[in-house]
């Protein structure tokens, strides 16, 4: 087994925070107690059915659902017409929006089907067997139409046309003919002629990168129950259950306070279980049908009609000068957005040159519609594409200048006061300390024999964001406390976030009993995602705790008869020059004293976290077949504080294996016809156990000035420098530099004959 | 409609009984008609192993097994591992050691766990990586599972030889 | 005088100026002083009152949540850069 | 899924009357690791599911090294490779048996069922057949016997008549200064379907350095498993070192004609087949080496 992890700084000054506490809900979860939405069992309860295309694009002539309504067991069957017509509205959905008549067009296709799974049909039975049997007795008529699916071709004038109104958008200035091209991005800094111009070393290359799943175990469900006085319970398996409750009433066009969002423990998101797909249908089918209607989605669908995150096409050129100083860069995107327009476009061309100080830039982006399911996020979304691109072109543009990648990536690396291309100057970040990190890593200063091994490295940024974020701390006549949040806990953040309130008010971990509580319950919250929850949910806990021990001040001082003034809190405890109690003495007293103690905090942080990781890789190449295996794997990544290390490890580990996962295997297959034809765990290849080695962390911290314990987001970094820091590896054990994802064993063999015929 | 017959079985010790269709499967079985959710659905056709129980002692993905085969047999579930009021090691393991993060594939991960150690807890990395090939994670990238699982085998050795 | 940085796109309605110095307490001034000296950037930017949803401001070196109200003090840079959806 | 009847018979004639009643329309259900996933997608469709495992000659596992090995057809891979002396008596087929999905399906998955999916890619059925297996089938007319070799007709084809069933694969008594292999090439290590897959069997003379003969099966690079026989036949006379061996993996690639499709190209099947052989070879020499012949 490989070696321990480590964790950079120490953790003199904090009680709770960097201990590795027993996650709450920990127990649930490894007896089988804890409820997923899958689990819902609702009085009465029916099941529920989708109908999707067989056909890639097609337009829907008639659908004919008599023979469906006739089958015995059937409770309701709904199409488009069903939903109400949504106008052509934005809601922001917090991170990121989204256009309503494409959100309700995408639930339920109306006159145009754009991919191969767009929802068609639903029906609601006494068991999904018969649910089923019915939705395939709906006869629906198409004319099919001409698909597209690789992003070049889409962007290409006489491509198969899928919305007759889609304009491109160039900085909000609309063309006048419609394509499939729905945004236009550009960023310039410095003088890019002149940059090229000096530099003493030129590479530009080109990438594809096939499309990927989030890939999460547990399949969309949903259960909703739309009672008989208009108000809708939803339970959900989604990442926002504000998000959530949003996007459902603005689809059923009713009230935000008529819908109830119960987030049910959910099995994996990654930025896929964000938007809705199942809650409008089973809405629908619940009112129509007079009970509780539950939609399971079967794994095949959720590959064909969920998620994925954009294939790419991406060119970058960069220059530097002899003594390893970046002078120019200029990068060329495509980002597929799926079926609708709204992608992952915007952070690939701000992430594309984010790790580097680079002086002169230009980078141009299109995002572009096709037959596919609507892009979703996953992960840093956009980023790994581009670094991708970036970091294989620096690991070749080291090699040239005959420079040691890593002190090549020193040179550049962003630090605080380097501006981006896209224009904000950073604060303090961390990369500069991850690269030192792994500069002095075991890893790094091992070497590597054997035949056909390579090592790799490559960096990766994202941003992290603040958005907004609600607790409540109600006080036990004990001096425990329940904490209630809106946060869905997808990976212990119940657990980060407690610790962060256990650590102001002197607390255990285990005395804080953290709840996720529905959407009647506690403030908006926004999504458990871009990497915010540790980091705002987290800075709300420690408000919380600050306004409790405000209020507790006052109280004391009544109680020790003194100025609240006079009152100190030292670490958790209330001093005054007479007496001193700790939180749970205190509360006990005030219990007997008068009202009861119930603290709040609500936060919207105005911030990026700015998350920079390194990962350094070492391979093997067989080079009969062209099959990469990943001997040693090391992930560096600035946490700021790590709260909780085995779950900020967690992160990292399963973030960069799922990144192993895009860069060896998984891809979207479709044949001639648009058709997916590996929609299955057994075909898409996920790793396995059998695929990998220990994954290695380093937890750098460089704290983050925008939070009181100095946390950034953790999660979405670790995704993004595998695939070039593999790519790398590969090449130096092969000398072929690989231009596409995935770098599958049919694909990596093909490249080394060709090299060796090169040769 | 399909028409239901009588299973008669014994799930976690105690005799039990179920009506099922010949078209549902042990994994509809257990979640719907005996209420035992423990087991998760994740791809149903076999291969994600996060509907991982035991069938007379062997290890069986419940999604491929037809409730009307189980007449007669024993099955063993997640929520027969924990003793009365005391976690199996497994268990314990997986959440001293951060084994888990959103927890649809646990319990999958316990049931074939303990049953690998249970014949070999002193298993090596490899042999449980081979053998857990089966159980799809897609959030921790199996590194503390996989220490989770060595630390419980060398725990339940350590309690069988002493 | 807070420095508001011109994105690339909009420079054909600036004459190319990359960067303005302005006088602001808030993001709609910015919007209000841009429009009056390049006549069409509002449109560009907004979508009625508010920001355009493709659309999120940087404000120092804060993304910001706060759309026009968001607050802008002396020296501070402003940036029009575009939306994320994060996972 | 639609709906169908379930019969557990526990004797062969119950269930050979059960499949000439019903016909295509019966399925017979053994581990049903494929049966019901192909009933689950609308692949197939039955109104009779004929469970086997309740027969006791379908599921018997004998062996002794004089009279070789009699496996029922529905005993689970899983019992194939627990068993003390198979490794090595049938090196090739306890290396296949171990690779069916994962564990969870091991003890499921039979030989037998692995053999009457008839998939191309089946990673048993290179292996029965350079063991020399022979089925022993039963239907309404009596029982005859026919190679494994020449079972399979088509992907998921094969000789079955309507109302035959699979009773028991005969595996010959292994040779002395013998053993086998089976390789199979995946993407992933576990949980995948063969790209390419190839089982040799070997034997040496007396010296242990010349090969007395062989014989090599691929997998999935033609509509059903084939024998590479001008391949092995190479090899009688030569030395057993890796230059016959090579030699024998480009003769292999002579039989292969696979598809194109999401698991491989043509060209890199052709060229897959020819280094399993390479290494299947080596392997099977390697266990003749360490004793395991």
């Amino acid at each position: 087994m490989s070696q321990e992890t480590k964790q950079a700084s120490s953790n003199g000054k904090y009680r709770v925070l960097g201990t590795r506490p027993v996650r709450h809900d920990g127990a649930d979860k490894v007896t089988g107690k804890a409820i997923y939405t899958a689990d819902v069992k609702a009085a009465s309860m029916a099941n529920g059915f989708v109908l999707r295309s067989p056909h890639a694009h097609a337009r829907i002539k008639s659908i004919d659902t008599s023979a469906a309504e006739a089958l015995d067991g059937v409770l309701a069957v709904m199409t488009a017409e069903d939903l109400p017509d949504v106008t052509d509205k934005i809601a922001d959905l917090g991170e990121g929006s989204v256009n309503l008549a494409h959100l309700s067009n995408n639930v339920l296709a109306q006159d145009k089907v754009l991919y191969r799974g767009h929802a068609v049909a639903a029906v609601a039975a006494v068991n999904v067997h018969i649910a089923e049997e019915a939705a395939n007795l709906i006869k629906v008529e198409y004319e099919t139409l001409p698909s597209v699916t690789w992003v070049l071709d889409a962007m290409k004038d006489d491509a198969p046309l899928l919305h007759e109104n889609l304009y491109t958008s160039s900085g909000g200035e609309k063309a006048d003919t419609a394509s499939n091209v729905g945004v236009h991005l550009n960023f310039q800094q410095g003088d890019l002629q002149k940059g090229f111009e000096e530099a003493d070393a030129v590479v530009e290359r080109e990438f594809k990168m096939a499309t990927v799943h989030q890939g999460y175990i547990e399949p969309h469900a949903v259960v909703v129950d739309w009672n008989h006085d208009g108000r809708i319970k939803v339970w959900a398996s989604t990442q926002g259950s504000f998000t959530c409750r949003q996007q459902t009433a603005e689809v059923l066009q009713v009230p935000l306070s008529h819908v109830t969002v119960v987030p049910c423990e959910i099995g994996g998101g990654f930025g896929g279980k964000i938007a809705i797909y199942l809650e409008p249908l089973a809405a629908v089918l619940s009112r129509k049908s007079g009970r509780p209607v539950q939609i399971v989605m079967r794994r095949n669908d959720v590959f064909e009609a969920t998620g994925p995150t954009p294939g790419a096409f991406v060119r970058v050129k960069l220059g530097a000068t002899k003594d390893g100083k970046l002078t120019a860069g200029e990068a060329w995107l495509a980002y597929e957005s799926g079926a609708y327009p709204g992608g992952m476009l915007g952070p690939g061309c701000m992430c594309v040159f984010s790790c580097y100080d680079i002086p002169n830039a230009l980078v141009d982006g299109y995002e572009v519609c096709l037959n596919k399911p609507h892009i979703k996020a996953y992960r840093a979304p956009g980023a790994t594409q581009a670094a991708f691109a970036t970091e294989s072109v620096m690991d070749e543009l080291a090699e040239k200048l005959g420079i040691d990648i890593l002190e090549f990536q020193q040179k550049n690396a962003a630090k605080e006061g380097t501006r981006r291309v896209d224009g904000p100057v950073y604060p303090k970040v961390g990369l500069v300390e991850c690269l030192d990190a792994a500069a002095t890593s075991d890893h790094w200063n091992s070497t590597l024999e054997g035949p056909h091994r390579g090592r790799g490295i490559a960096s990766g940024f994202w941003f992290g964001c603040g958005l907004k974020s609600s607790v409540v701390a109600s006080v036990n006549s004990d001096g425990t406390i329940n904490l209630t949040e809106g946060s869905t806990d997808i990976g212990g953040t119940r657990t980060s976030i407690a610790m962060q309130m256990a650590e102001v008010l002197g607390l255990d971990a285990q005395d804080i009993n953290p709840r996720v509580v529905d959407t009647d319950n506690i403030g908006y919250t926004d999504v458990t995602g871009g990497s915010r929850t540790t980091f705002a949910t987290g800075m709300a806990a420690y408000e919380a705790g600050l306004d409790l021990q405000r209020q507790m001040t006052e109280r004391a001082a009544e109680l020790w008869d003194c100025n609240s003034e006079d009152i100190q809190i030292e670490s958790g405890n209330f001093v005054s020059s007479s007496q001193t109690a700790t939180f749970k003495e205190l509360a006990t007293e005030l219990f007997k004293a008068g009202e009861p103690l119930v603290g709040r905090a609500t936060v919207a942080p105005d911030c990026s976290t700015n998350g920079f990781g390194t990962h350094i890789v070492d391979v093997e190449v067989d080079m009969d077949t062209g099959k990469v295996k990943i001997l040693r794997y090391t992930v560096i990544q600035d946490a700021g504080k790590a709260i909780h290390p085995s779950y900020v490890e967690g992160q990292l580990q399963g973030g960069a294996v799922q990144g192993i996962g895009w860069a060896l295997n998984e891809e979207y297959f479709f044949d001639d016809d648009g058709e997916m034809r590996n929609a299955s765990f057994l075909d898409y290849r996920m790793p396995t156990a059998y695929d990998l080695p220990m994954i290695d962390t380093i937890i750098v911290e460089a704290e983050n000035p925008d939070h009181p314990y100095g946390v950034r987001g953790v999660g979405e970094t670790p995704i993004i420098p595998p695939p070039a820091a593999i790519a790398n590896a590969i090449c130096h054990a092969t000398g072929v530099r690989m231009e596409e994802l995935p770098m599958s064993p049919p694909r990596l063999w093909k490249a080394i004959q060709q090299n060796q015929d090169g040769n | 409609m399909g028409t239901k017959q009588l299973v008669s079985t014994t799930i976690n010790g105690e005799p039990s009984q179920f009506l099922c269709e010949a078209r549902q499967s042990l994994l509809e079985v257990l979640r719907n008609e005996t209420g035992l959710t423990g087991c998760k659905e994740g791809c149903n056709n076999g291969n994600c192993g996060a509907c991982t129980v035991m069938l007379d002692g062997q290890p069986v993905n419940s999604c491929l097994v037809l409730g009307l085969e189980v007449d007669g047999k024993e099955i063993q579930t997640v929520e027969g591992i924990a003793q009365e009021n005391e976690l199996h090691a497994v268990q314990q393991c997986f959440l001293e050691g951060a084994a888990l993060q959103c927890g649809i594939c646990t319990p999958g991960f316990i049931v074939a766990a303990k049953a690998l150690l249970d014949e070999n807890p002193l298993a090596s990395e490899e042999e449980i990586r081979f053998q857990l090939a089966g159980n799809l994670c897609r959030c921790t990238g199996y590194d503390k599972i996989i220490r989770a699982v060595m630390e419980a085998g060398k725990q339940m050795a350590e309690t069988t030889t002493s | 005088m807070a420095i508001v940085f011109i994105p690339s796109q909009l420079r054909s309605l600036t004459k190319g100026i990359e960067q303005v110095q302005l006088d602001v307490r808030n993001v709609r001034q910015v919007i209000e002083q841009l429009e009056d000296r390049f006549p069409g950037v509002r449109e560009r930017l907004c979508d009625g009152d508010d920001l355009s949803p493709a659309i999120q401001v940087c404000v120092g070196q804060n993304i910001s949540t706060r759309g026009m109200f968001t607050k802008i003090e002396a020296d501070h840079e402003v940036h029009f850069l575009p939306a994320i959806g994060g996972g | 899924m639609k709906d169908f009847d379930y019969c557990a018979p526990d004797n062969l004639q119950a269930a050979t009357a059960l499949l000439a009643e019903h016909g295509d329309r019966a399925r017979v259900l053994a581990g049903g690791t494929d049966i019901i996933v192909q009933l689950r997608e609308g692949l197939r469709s039955a109104d009779c599911v004929v469970d086997i495992k309740n027969i006791p000659e379908l599921m018997v596992l004998d062996y002794s090294s004089s009279q070789g090995l009699t496996l029922g057809a529905s005993t689970s891979c899983h019992r194939v490779y627990t068993h003390a002396e198979l490794p090595t008596a049938y090196a090739a087929l306890v290396d296949a048996s171990k690779i069916v999905g994962g564990w969870q399906i091991q003890t499921r998955a039979s030989v037998g069922g692995n053999l009457c999916n008839s998939s191309p890619a089946a990673d048993t059925i290179p292996a029965l057949i350079v063991h020399q297996a022979s089925c022993q089938i039963h239907g309404p007319d009596g029982s005859r016997d026919v190679p494994v070799a020449d079972f399979c007709t088509g992907p998921g084809q094969n000789i079955l008549q309507s109302g035959e069933l699979l009773v028991t694969l005969q595996l010959p008594a292994p040779a002395a200064n013998s053993s086998s292999a089976y390789e199979r090439f995946i993407p992933r290590n576990e949980m995948d379907i063969a790209v390419a897959g190839a089982a040799s069997w070997i034997q040496l003379d007396s010296s242990g350095e010349t090969i007395e003969d062989a014989r090599i099966a691929l997998a999935a690079v033609a509509p059903t498993p084939v024998l590479a026989t001008e391949a092995a036949e190479s090899l009688r006379g030569k030395p057993a070192n890796e230059e016959s061996f090579a030699a024998a993996g480009e003769l292999a690639k002579n039989v292969a004609s696979p598809i194109d499709d999401m698991r491989g190209t043509t060209e890199y099947r052709v060229h897959l087949s020819s280094v399993l052989t390479r290494r299947t070879l080596a392997r099977a020499l390697a266990r003749i080496q360490q004793g395991q012949g």
